[in-house]
């Protein structure tokens, strides 16, 4: 290579317990170039970025910086050294200003001999920050809390981007930007590829990085695949080939459902009557069983609050959810009925990290599974394994603890624990969100063949291709109203929807 | 690797501790032990008892093991005496009378034998006589101020109080409020304050010209609920000159400095504190504060030596009694300073009423002449003015 | 918000209190001495000074670890042990300024100590701080003879700092401490943004550990102030148990109601505010006779419990008085 | 399918480090146990080592059931700082309920009354803190303040400083006390082992102090669980209260004071975590609170002077707590 690289990698290994997230890792990175990192959830991306930018320390092997040995001591160590990443998760600081939060790790360069602040100074630095970035409409005073996710995420980029920046590191931050943030962002990345910085751009999203990368490193199992530059990427099939360098193996075309048969039984399984609550006003809907419905928005339209209500969780000022002639009330009346609910916050409402996955799984089916007060612990390790095996769920046994799994296995057991309980209307919120191609694959097998069993499914999702793929309506909701039902249809294409969401 | 090194710290650590203290454990077999229930954990009351016992452990052959003990919970107490007997102590000196049947059965279990300091065990002599007083198991108590139902406390203020106005005739005391615990925890102080208003009506009839006035014992206001008197008290009792606080004073005094009237208002307490001297007398509020000697946990320990040694006195007593000691009551500048040379404060054995061969000479194992009567008369020989 | 309206709002709850406790200690024979009604009166501000001025000191040192995220047990504990080493220090010097530094110097080293415990040890807080707690609590049986301190108050001129004019010092200098903390250090800054998002904060690059000890310094020095107060006005013994978490906890309630307070204002004001408001309760109270024993730990309770079901439910109550105001408006 | 097997396969081979990794805690705790138990040995052969033996086991037997019953609310990531006052008013109310009826009779309804008692009070401290939206430290706070004030009140109207009870409910032999205690330990240990670990009661609560919502959004009704696992602590208490009595035969204005910071020291000692969740186990309790107990009964019987004795237990929780709470990565635990 004629080219000097500013970040080079080494012989990386990075274990954490038993699981090997890299495996004797080799990659270089570039001046000038936007190095895309694709890979399954798992597959190590983050973890590279993370050792790179001093989130966390190698397991064994060496990098080096502009040729020298490079060991960060900590994010802050490697943002001063020109490395910055912006995150995944959400990771501004709530009830503190706008200014607290960008200057949050450098407050010293405002104060008098390293203790005494002037926040004066924050202030105005930060306000003069964010105008440069063309944000102005964020004040620096204000409180943070005022702020959505994705002016939050803008915030985060001002943060970690100055002067100094050598190495720019975007973790699948996109994901929760709108069309005018991540034209923002797009635009700061050609900016710094421009100015012979290098940026390293991790997304799941493919569109994305073959539109957005000049290179692109695919990884799967902790290893590097392959590289692909700019005239590959462009070539007819990259996707495809991506698509098998990531997975491992032929992924076919059955990805999404392929039968164009909307049809479904007569039967209501699930009435929406007329329901208000907060924004939503008048609300109806009916699910038929072997019925797939989605929902279609921008975060912020209200259809995740649509799942969330016909699950019992919002308290309704109108109307009723019914399940075969019974009110439902609250969540406990849900399951009883039989619906299951697969929140969008995987993490935080829908899984006990701290807990095996078994112990995951039984829970919604504990009471159907006690006889009198006695709940058999074989019968719940029977309950549980068996839906390990059908979901395929990577563990070594039962008893592992779920924070152990990747995304994509976590979503498996969220899953499980409905089809353990043998729930027959399944609302599903973001069910693919974080979830990589090969479990996202056989998640939509799963859904296909739950509509043939004749279950309902209710799927918000923010991934237009996935409802086209699955649903037979297409329910698209803009400021907490239905704005156009689509049915399924060979035909439907992304941008035909568009228009209704914004 | 991690736990492993972490089980071994932890196996380190207590091996350090039992190194330390396994000689302790070991110590010579026949040395007769006996445990001390204290009323509290510290002070100088119990650095006088410790320094007094210490001394007499060589002539007496005793090791002397401490702990203390709750005037709430019986529970605890239980805990503390089994602990003591587990420690091995052959009699046990407690200072509380909670819980005292069932621990009587613990000693009844273990063939220990308890006796009782300070303390006139008055609710189980009334209420619980044959379980307690009848047991062999129960050797008596010594209580001090007089057992209550022969207590005259009352007077002891009543003489403070006049013998203050004789001594400073330009300023006499001539308006008084009193304090007290509740009823339910020492049952005996609402008579003592009793005792005192009928010796000042007494007075008032005999000295009309200088009658003094008593404020009568509100319910409500003077019932101190063992937490530092309320700031109102000096509103509800307005224009007192002095406060007899039957109960303790270190429960009083704080409120008067805090409410500024240290220095113009008078307090005759039952008790005293480390450092009350500075403000005793001339120096200050305290007129008149009482002590009780820790030389008369000599009677108990006396009667627990000859049982554990199979010798009783010739003249010992069919059933255990609880007699009552003398106290130090301190109410001038002249008793202070012979109080300064009790080991009360000097915390010195030899400024002790009894020394170590005198305690020696009291127990019939050691002395054939001594006798019960011999051990009860020293009892009445520890007042400020046997300070040598 | 208008700053009337913001005096008005920090202001209602012990004018409230006071109007109420005015007119049940009216209505009370107890409250009336040969016809003298004993509830307004020079003991009264005397009091409440002194019993706020303490409460203010213990209720920021508490406050000031919260509001990190971190409930810090051992500050009564550091506080007792401070007022022992403090007071008999003190004594032996026979001068309260010499009580003062070595308070606050002493606070500072305990508070740092507990810091290092939790921080060294990486322990969950509520565990690290018991311990210490307990640890603080033995020594108490050690120093000194074990005998605590008693005739620290009992001298009027060491005792300046627990009485009126002096009480106003330490009291003012937490205040000043607690401000400065929280508004011009960088310090209490980046301890602001840890106690919102640890993770984030500690990503972006706060040092952690650092900030946690430098916090314990603030807030030692807060508590050995409260010490020099404790000590001037109350005899001190040694403790065991978690007494001394009892005794922190005595001064708990206003740190509760300050947080609540101080949203029409700041913290600190807040927690002056209710240590004032409930110092007021607490002198009504002793007028009825209702300070000490059963009735008014009963009535304790149940003034906590109403106080939180209140703030609790505020937003609750807002939408109830709204609807009723509407349908007012409706009919 | 092949993959998952062999994944399966290769951490079988590290199940036994994950094991040692995954209950470092519990051994530690257990070790904490053994070792007192050792040292309880040394200390009290001879003759009286029946007797401490006894010894022993009557004052655990207050805290196991009490720790039986608080591990039911720790695993939901809650604690109750009014157990202790909540055990004194009991222990009070049966004296005088059995006092007043007279004989066995009395007690029973005594026991029956307080038992009652017991369980509404944990279903108030469960469900006034979640209709109100109170914090549960709170209403447990306002139980303290109520059951302390509760047991002044008692004490005072009895004009007595220690009130007994008539009735002899403590068997005269020693070792059918001992018995009858281990009997009483064993039986709940077995029944809160079942109500744990077999049915819905410890499952949901372990699951909402793991992750409230999950819980909730698994069907599990956080009101009517957390009032259960309240009462099933209510229930310990009247048990350990009627023991407690049993034990001592009086009350008094203190009694039961301290139980529940003892009973939190117990349940760190056995390796509870304070936050709950999954993690909690039905063995903390015990073994707690026979540490708890052999400690301080060693450390008596090893001759530490009364004013060290403190000290030491102080340095020894501690080292205990740094050995099995520590959290040896990412931010400083809270």
């Amino acid at each position: 290579m004629e080219k000097e690289p500013i970040i080079e990698v080494r012989h990386m290994v990075k274990n954490f317990g038993p699981t090997r997230a890299l495996r004797d890792v080799d990659v270089s990175f570039y001046r000038g170039e936007i190095r895309g990192l694709i890979g399954e959830n798992g597959s190590g991306k983050s973890t590279i970025t993370s050792i790179v930018a001093g989130m966390q320390k190698p397991t064994s092997g060496e990098m080096f910086y502009k040729g020298e040995p490079w060991n960060p001591a900590s994010m802050v160590d490697a943002q001063l050294h020109g490395i910055s990443m912006v995150l995944q998760e959400a990771n501004t600081i709530p009830n503190c200003t706008v200014a607290e939060n960008i200057f949050a790790g450098r407050f010293n360069e405002f104060a008098k001999m390293n203790s005494f602040l002037s926040m004066k100074k924050v202030n105005k630095a930060a306000q003069e920050i964010l105008d440069s970035f063309g944000l102005s409409h964020i004040k620096a005073t204000d409180s943070i809390n005022k702020y959505g996710f994705e002016d939050r995420k803008l915030i985060e980029i001002v943060r970690c981007v100055s002067d100094e920046t050598e190495v720019f590191v975007v973790d699948e931050t996109t994901t929760a930007l709108s069309l005018e943030g991540r034209q923002l962002l797009y635009k700061l990345i050609h900016k710094l590829k421009d100015n012979g910085k290098s940026v390293i751009f991790i997304s799941h999203d493919m569109d994305e990085i073959l539109e957005q990368c000049t290179d692109l490193t695919v990884l799967r199992d902790g290893e590097i695949i392959g590289h692909l530059n700019r005239e590959e990427m462009d070539a007819p099939g990259a996707e495809k080939k991506i698509r098998f360098m990531m997975v491992g193996r032929e992924i076919g075309d059955a990805y999404y459902r392929e039968d164009y048969d909307s049809s479904h039984l007569p039967e209501v399984a699930l009435k929406l009557d007329h329901i208000s609550f907060g924004p939503i006003k008048d609300f109806s809907l009916e699910l038929h069983k072997g019925e797939i419905i989605g929902f279609g928005g921008l975060s912020g339209c209200g259809m995740h609050e649509i799942g969330r209500a016909a699950f019992g969780l919002e308290k309704l000022s109108e109307g009723k959810v019914v399940r075969e002639g019974k009110e439902i009330k609250s969540c406990l009346d849900a399951i009883e009925s039989g619906i299951g609910y697969i929140s969008k916050n995987r993490d935080t409402e829908a899984l006990i990290l701290e807990g095996s996955i078994g112990e995951n799984i039984v829970l919604p089916s504990v009471n159907a599974l006690s006889k009198g007060t006695f709940v058999s612990p074989k019968a719940e390790k029977k309950l549980a394994d068996g839906e390990i095996d059908n979901f395929r769920i990577k563990c070594y046994s039962g008893k592992q603890w779920v924070n152990t799994l990747s995304g994509g296995n976590k979503q498996k057991v969220s899953f499980s624990k409905w089809t353990a309980k043998k729930s027959d209307v399944l609302i599903m919120d973001c069910p693919t969100r974080g979830v990589d191609i090969g479990v996202k694959q056989f998640m939509y097998h799963v859904i296909a063949e739950m509509k043939q069993q004749g279950k309902s499914i209710i799927l918000i999702s923010e991934e237009l291709g996935e409802l086209i793929g699955m649903a037979d309506k297409i329910l698209i909701m803009k400021d907490f109203e239905v704005t156009h039902e689509f049915m399924r249809d060979p035909k439907l294409s992304e941008t035909d929807i568009i228009e209704y969401m914004i | 690797m991690k736990s492993t090194k972490k089980v071994l710290a932890l196996v380190l650590t207590l091996a350090l501790v039992f190194a330390l203290a396994a000689p302790t454990a070991m110590a010579k077999a026949r040395t007769t032990k006996i445990g001390v229930g204290l009323y509290q954990d510290s002070g100088a009351a119990v650095t006088a008892v410790k320094a007094y016992l210490g001394s007499l452990e060589d002539a007496l052959n005793v090791k002397f093991t401490y702990t203390v003990l709750s005037n709430t919970d019986e529970a605890q107490n239980i805990t503390k005496v089994q602990e003591l007997i587990a420690a091995g102590c052959d009699g046990i000196i407690c200072t509380m009378d909670m819980g005292t049947e069932a621990i009587l059965q613990e000693c009844a279990d273990a063939g220990v034998y308890l006796a009782g300091y300070l303390c006139d065990y008055d609710t189980s002599f009334r209420n619980n006589y044959d379980n307690v007083f009848k047991n062999e198991f129960f050797l008596g108590t010594v209580a001090d101020g007089g057992c209550a139902d022969e207590a005259r406390r009352g007077y002891d203020f009543f003489d403070s109080v006049i013998e203050y106005n004789e001594r400073t005739p330009d300023a006499p005391i001539r308006h008084v409020a009193m304090t007290v615990f509740p009823a339910f925890a020492f049952p005996y102080q609402q008579s003592f304050a009793a005792q005192f208003v009928e010796k000042v009506e007494e007075y008032n009839a005999a000295n009309p010209d200088k009658a003094i006035e008593v404020d009568p014992l509100s319910d409500e206001t003077d019932i101190l609920m063992f937490r530092p008197m309320d700031s109102t008290y000096f509103s509800k009792h307005p224009g007192i000159d002095a406060i007899v606080s039957i109960c303790s004073g270190s429960f009083v005094y704080p409120t008067m400095v805090s409410a500024g009237v240290s220095n113009t208002m008078k307090l005759f307490a039952a008790g005293y504190n480390d450092g009350d001297e500075a403000v005793f007398g001339s120096k200050g509020a305290y007129q008149m504060e009482i002590v009780s000697p820790v030389e008369a946990i000599t009677y108990p320990l006396v009667l627990l030596l000859n049982k554990i040694n199979g010798v009783e006195f010739p003249d010992q007593p069919a059933e255990a009694e609880r007699r009552g000691v003398s106290v130090l009551v301190i109410n001038s500048d002249e008793d202070l300073a012979k109080f300064q040379h009790s080991i009360y404060l000097s915390f010195k054995p030899e400024d002790a009423f009894l020394s170590p061969e005198d305690v020696v000479a009291l127990t019939a194992y050691n002395n054939p002449d001594a006798t019960y009567a011999g051990l009860v008369e020293i009892l009445n020989h520890m007042t400020i003015d046997d300070i040598q | 918000m208008k700053l009337t309206k913001k005096i008005f709002l920090t202001l209602l709850f012990p004018v409230l209190m006071f109007l109420a406790m005015w007119a049940i200690t009216a209505a009370n024979p107890a409250c009336y001495v040969n016809g003298k009604f004993i509830f307004l009166g020079f003991d009264l501000v005397r009091f409440v000074v002194l019993n706020a001025c303490q409460s203010i000191c213990v209720a920021l040192a508490i406050w000031m670890q919260l509001k990190n995220g971190r409930f810090d047990f051992s500050n009564g504990a550091a506080m007792i042990l401070t007022a022992i080493i403090a007071g008999n220090i003190g004594l032996r010097s026979g001068s309260p300024w010499i009580t003062l530094i070595v308070a606050v110097l002493c606070g500072i080293v305990l508070c740092a100590f507990t810091a290092a415990v939790y921080m060294l040890g990486r322990l969950p807080i509520v565990i690290a701080t018991i311990g210490v707690t307990l640890l603080y609590e033995s020594l108490t049986y050690l120093i000194f003879g074990g005998g605590g301190i008693s005739n620290f108050y009992q001298n009027d001129t060491l005792s300046i700092f627990g009485h009126l004019p002096g009480v106003f010092l330490p009291t003012l200098l937490a205040m000043g401490i607690f401000l400065f903390y929280s508004n011009y250090t960088v310090t209490g800054r980046k301890g602001k943004i840890l106690a919102n998002n640890q993770a984030a904060g500690v990503n972006i690059g706060i040092w952690e550990e650092a900030n946690v000890s430098q916090t314990a310094m603030f807030c030692g020095a807060i508590v050995g102030l409260a010490a020099t107060i404790y000590v001037s006005q109350n005899q001190v013994l040694p403790q065991s148990g978690l007494s001394t978490a009892g005794i922190m906890f005595s001064y708990i309630v206003p740190v509760y109601m300050g947080m609540f307070i101080g949203l029409a204002s700041n913290d600190v004001i807040g927690i002056s505010i209710a240590a004032i408001g409930m110092a007021i309760f607490n002198y009504g109270l002793n007028c009825m006779n209702l300070g000490g024993g059963g009735w008014q730990q009963i009535i304790m309770g149940v003034f906590v419990m109403c106080f939180y079901t209140f703030s609790a439910q505020l937003d609750n109550i807002k939408k109830v008085f709204r609807r009723m105001t509407k349908k007012e408006a409706v009919a | 399918m092949p993959e998952t097997v062999t994944s399966r396969r290769t951490d079988e081979r590290t199940s036994f480090f994950t094991f040692v990794k995954n209950h470092t805690m519990d051994l530690l705790a257990y070790a904490g146990l053994a070792v007192m138990l050792i040292l309880f040995l040394i200390f009290n052969s001879g003759p009286r080592l029946m007797y401490n033996f006894s010894a022993v086991v009557q004052a655990a037997a207050v805290y196991s059931i009490l720790a039986l019953g608080a591990v039911f609310i720790y695993s939901m990531g809650f604690m109750d700082v009014s157990l202790g006052q909540q055990v004194g008013v009991y222990v009070i109310l049966m004296i005088l309920i059995g006092n007043k009826i007279g004989g066995p009779a009395g007690v029973v309804v005594g026991f029956l009354v307080t038992l009652a008692l017991a369980l509404a009070c944990g279903a108030i401290n469960g469900a006034v803190s979640i209709f109100l939206g109170l914090p549960s430290i709170v209403t447990s706070l306002f139980l303290m303040f109520f059951f302390t004030g509760a047991q002044y009140l008692l004490m005072e109207s009895t004009g007595e400083n220690t009130i007994k009870l008539l009735q002899t409910v403590k068997p005269a032999d020693r070792n059918t006390y001992t018995l009858m205690l281990i009997g009483i330990i064993a039986l709940l240990a077995v029944i809160g082992t079942y109500f744990f670990n077999y049915t819905k009661l410890g499952k949901y609560t372990r699951a909402i102090g793991a992750n409230k919502v999950a819980a909730k959004q698994s069907g599990i009704s956080l009101v009517k669980w957390q009032v259960l696992g309240y009462m099933a602590l209510g229930f310990c208490a009247a048990v350990a209260s009627f023991v407690l009595l049993t034990r001592t035969g009086t009350a008094g204005k203190g009694t039961g004071s301290g139980y529940a910071m003892d009973i939190m020291i117990c349940l760190i000692l056995g390796g509870m975590p304070l936050k709950g969740g999954m993690k909690s186990k039905i063995s903390c309790a015990l073994v707690g609170a026979f540490t708890y107990t052999l400690l301080s009964n060693v450390l008596t019987t090893m001759g530490v002077p009364l004013n060290w004795v403190n000290f030491v237990k102080a340095c020894i929780f501690l080292v205990i707590v740094l050995l099995t709470c520590r959290k040896p990565n990412g931010v400083l635990p809270r």
